[in-house]
């Protein structure tokens, strides 16, 4: 299982602040995949995931036990 | 306070000053970001901040280590606020200490383009007559006429 | 408070920060000069500044209206104390407000700059071992080894 | 009659804040002449002169009833 969080458009467009999907390992890329597939309009191609906390590359491996963050463009300050 | 935080209650950014100021610090620089009634002609209501809590904290911690890195002797504390913000709130407090004046300016300035570049904060902007998260109007066009 | 003042007790910047903020400021920067201990090895006691104080607070002044004519939409507030100062103790402090950050950095800076080019104020500092007026050193190499 | 002031190092020198001389019409250079003839040691190479609290050129002419200081080399902030 990973979890993954879901913060500002896309909590709004998924309708949930997080989840727990059972599909570890899996890459990055494919986590973008899976998103955009279940919920149309996620707008993958502007999104960064975080794993643990921390940027994380389109093919970087996701274990089962990560913690998984959507990170649409920030808009912090 | 923690020297890297969020928080989800009016900031008082004399907290900040005081936790860099120490006996060789010649300069302080303070910055607050604070919400805008008007921007580009629209009237904003208020502002909802959301982030990424941990994440973000973290962010802002590795930001103050770039800064010592790139201005030795400099102290650095931050924090940013999350919830509803009204006009003239302060959403972003950065403060900066350094022996001399010219690292102060340039590692505050440093401070808030990165937050704006990396840390997981997002604004949403409520408008009389409506509301949008901001930071992908780019790659949205579609989403309105701003 | 005045918008452009000379003090002889201490300075609290949150008064001056207030003063500049608006609904239309986005972004506030305060810089406060403090009294450092220690300058190029040698230990300072404590400081005395001086002014003429009306002509001190008249180029204040003018020195605001120079930023507002740089940069069109700030609001300036700035405050210089004079007397006995001890380490830490604010010397100066500049606020600025600005729609956007950028200028409000940038008019800050140039406040400080300005203000050590032009404002009759004159800086004393206290040693272990002696006192020196700051300011001649370049032009009366005779007056110390420093 | 005209007013000067002494600031920092040139009122230790002289031992005085301000005093009235009786000498205008004159030159902001004649009245730093006469500064360095009457106080050995002030400096008036590094010295400004203010004339009713604006700084003013060497040939500018001070008046009777003006407000003059001596401006040494300015280190606020």
């Amino acid at each position: 299982m990973i979890t993954v969080h879901y913060f500002a458009r896309l909590r709004e467009l998924t309708g949930k602040g997080e989840e727990s999907l059972d599909r570890a390992p899996l890459t990055v890329e494919e986590l973008l995949d899976w998103a955009e597939t279940t919920y149309p309009g996620f707008g993958k191609d502007t999104i960064h995931v975080a794993v643990n906390e921390e940027y994380a590359r389109k093919e970087d491996v996701i274990q089962a036990g990560d913690v998984c963050a959507f990170i649409p463009p920030v808009s912090g300050g | 306070m923690k020297q890297f935080e969020l928080v989800d209650t009016p900031i008082d950014p004399q907290k900040y000053s005081e936790f860099v100021l120490h006996p060789a610090a010649g300069a302080v620089t303070v910055f607050t970001g604070h919400v805008r009634e008007w921007t580009h002609g629209v009237r904003t209501l208020y502002l909802a901040y959301e982030a990424y809590i941990p994440m973000a904290e973290k962010k802002l911690a590795e930001i103050g280590e770039e800064m010592e890195e790139k201005w030795p002797g400099v102290r650095v504390a931050m924090a940013h606020r999350i919830g509803e913000l009204k006009i003239s709130d302060i959403a972003v407090v950065i403060a900066v200490s350094s022996p001399h004046r010219k690292a102060a300016y340039e590692a505050n300035e440093y401070a808030i383009e990165r937050i704006k570049e990396v840390v997981p904060i997002w604004k949403k902007e409520i408008w009389e007559d409506g509301e949008e998260w901001i930071g992908a109007q780019k790659k949205y066009p579609e989403k309105g006429s701003r």
